[in-house]
């Protein structure tokens, strides 16, 4: 076992370029298959139909490895995104050494923060604290289980998706607030305040471009917004679209938009008590969130899975990944707002301008 | 001038003015005056709009020595103004309520030396650990007493427990270093605020007084480490005024190059983490990656990266290397193209004006009061740089262009030290085509330095960088004082800071570039 | 509907689930910190002063109010945009105008209250 | 001292694993102290790179890092300050002595010297010494490399000598 970890060990750090790329290969198509039979088993059950029992029952397990799936697969590929994103738009080359092209960077944080200590101060709100982690992780599983990656893997759509997914997005607030207030830290404290405030402010910009979409396609479902889209909505809405945009960066705290976890003001922000696999589950909750909020804008504004030659989820993938790379740009190029001009930009121009723009919307539609 | 009228003024008063050689004191004018009259002289000092560089106390075993050395914008004749008390019950009326920058230096004095000031607000712990329990700059040993020891333990808010005080530092990262700043706050908003320094303090000016000159030197680059050249050019520049050294021509080119280098590394590391502090990641990396550029070149001449030891008492340690005026060449040529990256980058981005115009202005006048100098006095619009006023080394050949804007907020501070670097880069280009041949240092040096005292001020990256010598004739400083440009910049924040954003907090004192061991020491 | 939203129900309880998971697996193979200061708030090394739950500035829920103002009414436009393009006339246009009029006067009022205006 | 009491449960095999793990996820605490912090964060910048070895991920708060660089003189000031965020830190945790001052105090100790405690083991265990003055971004590779091999035994790159 000893020498098996240790030759192990050499392909991880010395492996030379032929062996890099065959890991990389394998794992390409690793994840390739898997997507591929989730495709399968999702259209197979849909051809099945869906007023039997046991089929639902088998599209809530099936579901449920989807999920877990995308939740954690999204999360160790983004890090490693992110980090290799921002390398290169810093001239240097980022994670390398660890695993081939550092692939299996994110998976050493992983498994190192599953063996880290799971500190609780002393004088934090018990239940508030421990309960933070468990509510910013919630939304994230739900939301992920009405959204349309292809016209046969979406696990349910209820006919109110949009509904949903604003209630659900909404608690992450509460739990980010929770995590601030029942750390009972000065500057955990003000991350929380920040945090609600700044979500508060950003969800009716948001839920305001999204009206003109429901308008144009009259369903809630997001199936029905999807099929319902001839041409992309972003070139009916492109107002909406930046909108939306905007208060999605904004949701998801990140720069400029990330006053909660201000690195260089709060310290660390809401999470800053928390250790080990309490604080991944925050990091894991905010590229989960990246990743849904713009798979939400692909839905909404760029016809989700919707495109010639691939298949739909790969369309879906490609316009998710896309959104997260502008997104991942704009944190590695801007500076941070502060904290009024972030509340007041939302409450003085984003609001007023998606009104302007529902105003204009409804005028069209009905000339 | 203005220094005429004064003298009027000052002879108005009653005290005993000499003038002194300058070329061998480095200031004009000094001032003998009784203790009691120090506050109208202050007084006197304030109409004529000078401003305090520094307060320097040297122990003479039965009489302590206060000196306050004033400066004036237009007319930099220095006055240095000394009285004398008695070592065994010091008591010095404060003038913190004309000069509040010099307040600070009070304080400073107090705990090292126990002098007490009377009609001062706040004389409790700035630097010292609450541990040492004796006066540790005084010659003799001198224990703190139970009721001075209740003074300096006296204003932290222990009882106040329903304020929200929130401790920014020492571990913060924003502060850069070890600064700590008790903030009370009103939600966002900043009250009042108590700085408490003295975390990097490493004991600059005791360990002179225990080394000879040569063995103290490598020292004086570990207290601005971002551009150490400056603090080992004053240190070095005056022994030579004291010693009475000429240095050769092309030492003092060969210096003056490897400051204005290090001038622009120290902007640029400014520049990069200023951002960081912004909140924006990239320019750091590539301001650091130009800054790479330049240790590569300083690497080559001095033989390190960071914390130099390169110049000599009488020229510097090593002739120019092989191809380094070349390297210095293709650097500038580099650095030109770079800069139009860094306009598009961050000089016109929204958020960043956003962030910065209109915030943590620094009036004229308060600048003055505190002593404020450097590319931070120059953002407020006043054209004082000692480069130019009382001009040293390779500075007397080449006049640097001083930059200079009006507004006196952080996007000024941002402007004038981009322009800086253009400026630098101009007169590094000026420089290395007019290198002069010839030794790069005298032979002969004097053994140890004559009796008295001397004062060389510098113009660092952060700003006026000085320092006083007294010499009592052997091998080691009697006293050594520094004046650190970052510690005199940094007391005008705690003014300017209140009623300020915590955001715009960082964004202020990002921009006036501290470097806390230099205020330390 | 009741199938739907047992769907979200049982997720729910499965998130729950896997985070509790996650929190057990370092509970067994992590080792554990000793020291005096581990378990007590950490404000930048130094001990804090004062609690961190006093009494807080106004301004946040000042933007806490007219974000209640807000946000239920715009969770009725959904209603309102569903239909809104296929069914009815022209009239709809004006229901549209009436509801975002509604909208638009809290926010002026608080505009000119200075909520939006930040001071000490 | 002992800092730290062994997980709840202990296996040979896991242990490694994650100790694999670790030695490829060091997450550094933004913590500079004086000069030797100018070369850490050169360490981070462009040319030295640090997030080559996953290293660059610098966590503020004690709770989230890994190992601490002391960079710089411990006064009796800032002494109790780094021994609390140590204690803050969630095991397991490592410190790397950075530079002359962190490990003797450098060149600033002299006689009658009043403020500067002479290395940093005074006050908290040291896992890794790096001597200079300050040490070049190099060195702090370098001993990013030795806490790496402290953890898996392993040398990451063939040094002199190969062991296996």
């Amino acid at each position: 076992m000893r020498l098996w970890l240790k030759r192990l060990y050499r392909l991880y750090f010395q492996s030379d370029p032929f062996k890099a790329g065959l890991c990389l290969l394998a794992a390409l198509t690793g994840v390739s298959i898997l997507l591929g039979l989730a495709w399968l088993l999702g259209k197979a059950l849909w051809d099945l139909g869906i007023s039997a029992w046991g089929v639902d029952f088998l599209r809530l397990v099936l579901g449920a490895l989807w999920v877990l799936l995308v939740l954690f697969g999204n999360a160790l590929l983004l890090v490693w995104v992110e980090r290799k994103v921002a390398g290169h738009m810093q001239w240097r080359i980022g994670p390398k050494e660890v695993g081939p092209f550092g692939l299996l960077q994110s998976i050493a944080d992983a498994v190192k923060l599953m063996g880290k200590e799971l500190v609780s101060p002393r004088y934090v709100d018990k239940p508030l604290y421990l309960l933070a982690p468990f509510l910013i992780f919630m939304p994230c599983v739900v939301v992920l289980l009405v959204i349309p990656f292809d016209p046969h893997l979406q696990i349910r759509d209820i006919n109110v998706g949009i509904v949903l997914i604003l209630a659900f997005s909404s608690l992450t607030s509460i739990a980010v607030f929770m995590a601030g207030w029942g750390s009972v830290n000065k500057y955990s404290l003000l991350g929380g305040m920040r945090s609600i405030s700044q979500q508060i402010a950003y969800e009716i910009p948001m839920v305001l471009s999204i009206v003109p979409v429901v308008m144009l396609s009259g369903s809630l479902s997001l199936k029905g917004i999807v099929e319902a889209q001839k041409v992309p909505y972003l070139l009916l809405q492109p107002v909406a679209f930046f909108i939306y945009l905007i208060s999605a960066v904004a949701e998801v705290n990140r720069t400029p938009f990330d006053l909660p976890e201000a690195e260089s003001e709060l310290v660390a922000g809401y999470h800053i008590e928390y250790s080990g696999m309490r604080f991944a589950m925050f990091f894991l909750a905010e590229y989960t969130n990246l990743f849904i909020v713009s798979a939400l804008l692909t839905t909404f504004f760029l016809a989700g899975y919707k495109g010639p030659w691939l298949p739909g989820w790969a369309w879906f993938f490609i316009k998710t990944y896309l959104v997260v790379f502008v997104i991942m740009w704009f944190r590695w190029t801007f500076p941070r707002v502060r904290f009024d001009q972030l509340l007041n930009f939302s409450w003085k121009f984003l609001i007023p301008l998606a009104m302007l723009n529902l105003v204009v919307t409804g005028g069209v539609l009905k000339l | 001038m203005v220094a005429e009228g004064l003298l009027r003024d000052l002879d108005a008063i009653g005290c005993v003015v000499e003038e002194v050689p300058y070329e061998r004191k480095g200031y004009w004018f000094d001032v003998k005056a009784q203790k009691e009259k120090l506050p109208e002289l202050a007084g006197a000092f304030d109409q004529h709009g000078y401003f305090v560089e520094e307060v320097v106390c040297v122990d003479w075993r039965e009489e302590l020595e206060l000196l306050y050395h004033f400066n004036h914008w237009d007319d930099p004749r220095r006055f240095s103004v000394r009285t004398r008390v008695k070592a065994t019950d010091p008591e010095v009326p404060s003038i913190w309520n004309i000069y509040p920058g010099a307040g600070w230096h009070e304080r400073e004095i107090h705990e090292f030396f126990g002098v007490k000031f009377k009609g001062h607000p706040n004389l409790s712990y700035l630097f010292l650990h609450p541990d040492i329990d004796f006066y540790p700059l005084r010659k003799d040993f001198v224990p703190v007493t139970e009721e001075d020891k209740r003074v300096l333990l006296g204003r932290f808010p222990e009882g106040d427990e329903e304020s929200f005080w929130l401790n920014m530092g020492p571990q913060h990262p924003s502060t850069h270093g070890v600064l700590r700043l008790l903030l009370k706050m009103k939600g966002e908003f900043i009250e009042d605020m108590e700085p408490v320094l003295g975390y990097m303090h490493r004991m600059q000016e005791k360990m002179a007084e225990e080394r000879s000159y040569s063995q103290y030197y490598p020292n004086t680059a570990r207290m601005d480490y971002v551009a150490p050249l400056a603090f080992s050019l004053c240190y070095v520049l005056a022994l030579e005024r004291c010693c009475g050294i000429e240095v050769p021509e092309r030492a003092q080119f060969i210096r003056l190059i490897a400051m204005e280098l290090n001038r622009i590394a120290s902007h640029l590391l400014w520049l990069g983490t200023y951002l960081l502090d912004l909140g924006a990641a990239t320019p750091y990396f590539f301001a650091f990656d130009d800054r790479e550029q330049i240790l590569d070149i300083l690497e080559g001449l001095t033989g390190s990266r960071l914390t130099y030891c390169y110049y000599r008492i009488g020229g510097v340690y090593e002739d120019l290397n092989e191809g380094f005026l070349e390297a210095v060449d293709r650097f500038i040529q580099r650095m030109k193209r770079r800069l139009k990256d860094y306009d598009e980058l961050v000089t016109g981005n929204a958020i960043f004006l956003g962030r910065t115009k209109g915030i943590g202005v620094i009036p004229k006048e308060v600048a003055r009061r505190y002593g404020v100098t450097g590319p931070n006095l120059r953002a407020s619009g006043v054209a004082f740089d000692i480069r130019v006023c009382e001009p040293y080394d390779g500075y007397r050949f080449l006049k640097p262009k001083v930059a200079l804007r009006e507004e006196g907020d952080s996007f000024a501070r941002y402007l004038v030290r981009l322009d800086e670097i253009r400026a630098s880069l101009s007169l590094l280009e000026e420089a290395i085509s007019k290198v002069p041949e010839g030794p790069y240092r005298v032979e002969k040096l004097p053994k140890r330095p004559p009796v008295g005292d001397v004062f060389f001020a510098t113009e660092g990256a952060r700003g006026e960088v000085g320092v006083y010598i007294v010499s009592d004739g052997s091998d080691k400083p009697y006293r050594l004082k520094w004046r650190s440009p970052s510690f005199s910049n940094f007391v005008s924040f705690t003014e300017i800071g209140k009623g300020m954003l915590i955001a715009d907090a960082v964004a202020t004192l990002g921009s006036l570039d501290l470097v806390v061991p230099e205020m330390d020491r | 509907m009741l199938r739907d939203f047992s769907f979200v129900l049982i997720f729910i309880l499965l998130s729950f689930l896997l985070c509790f998971l996650v929190f057990v697996v370092p509970w067994v193979i992590a080792p554990r910190s000793k020291g005096v200061k581990a378990q007590d708030i950490y404000e930048c090394g130094v001990d804090p002063f004062g609690s961190a739950w006093v009494r807080y500035f106004a301004p946040f829920y000042l933007y806490a109010l007219i974000f209640v103002a807000f946000d239920v009414d715009v969770l009725y436009l959904f209603p309102v945009a569903l239909g809104y393009w296929r069914e009815g006339g022209s009239d709809r246009f004006l229901v549209l105008l009436i509801f975002l009029a509604f909208l638009v006067f809290p926010l002026a009022y608080a505009w000119r209250k200075g909520v939006f205006w930040w001071r000490p | 001292m002992v800092e730290a009491v062994g997980p709840r449960v202990k296996l040979g095999v896991l242990e490694e694993f994650l100790n694999l793990a670790r030695a490829n996820s060091l997450w550094p605490m933004t913590f500079g102290l004086a000069c030797c912090a100018i070369e850490m964060m050169a360490t981070v910048a462009a040319r030295f790179d640090l997030a080559r070895f996953g290293a660059e991920v610098m966590r503020p708060s004690p709770r989230q890092c890994d190992f601490m660089i002391v960079s710089g003189t411990i006064t009796k000031k800032i002494a109790p300050v780094v021994r609390t965020l140590y204690e803050q830190m969630a095991s397991p945790k490592w410190v790397v002595a950075y530079g002359n001052c962190a490990i003797s105090g450098g060149p600033f100790v002299f006689e009658g010297q009043y403020n500067v405690i002479e290395g940093v083991d005074k006050v908290i265990p040291v896992d890794v010494y790096v001597p200079g003055c300050p040490p070049r971004p190099e060195a702090l590779l370098e001993a990013l490399l030795k806490l790496q091999e402290k953890l898996t035994g392993v040398r990451r790159f063939p040094g002199p000598e190969r062991r296996w």
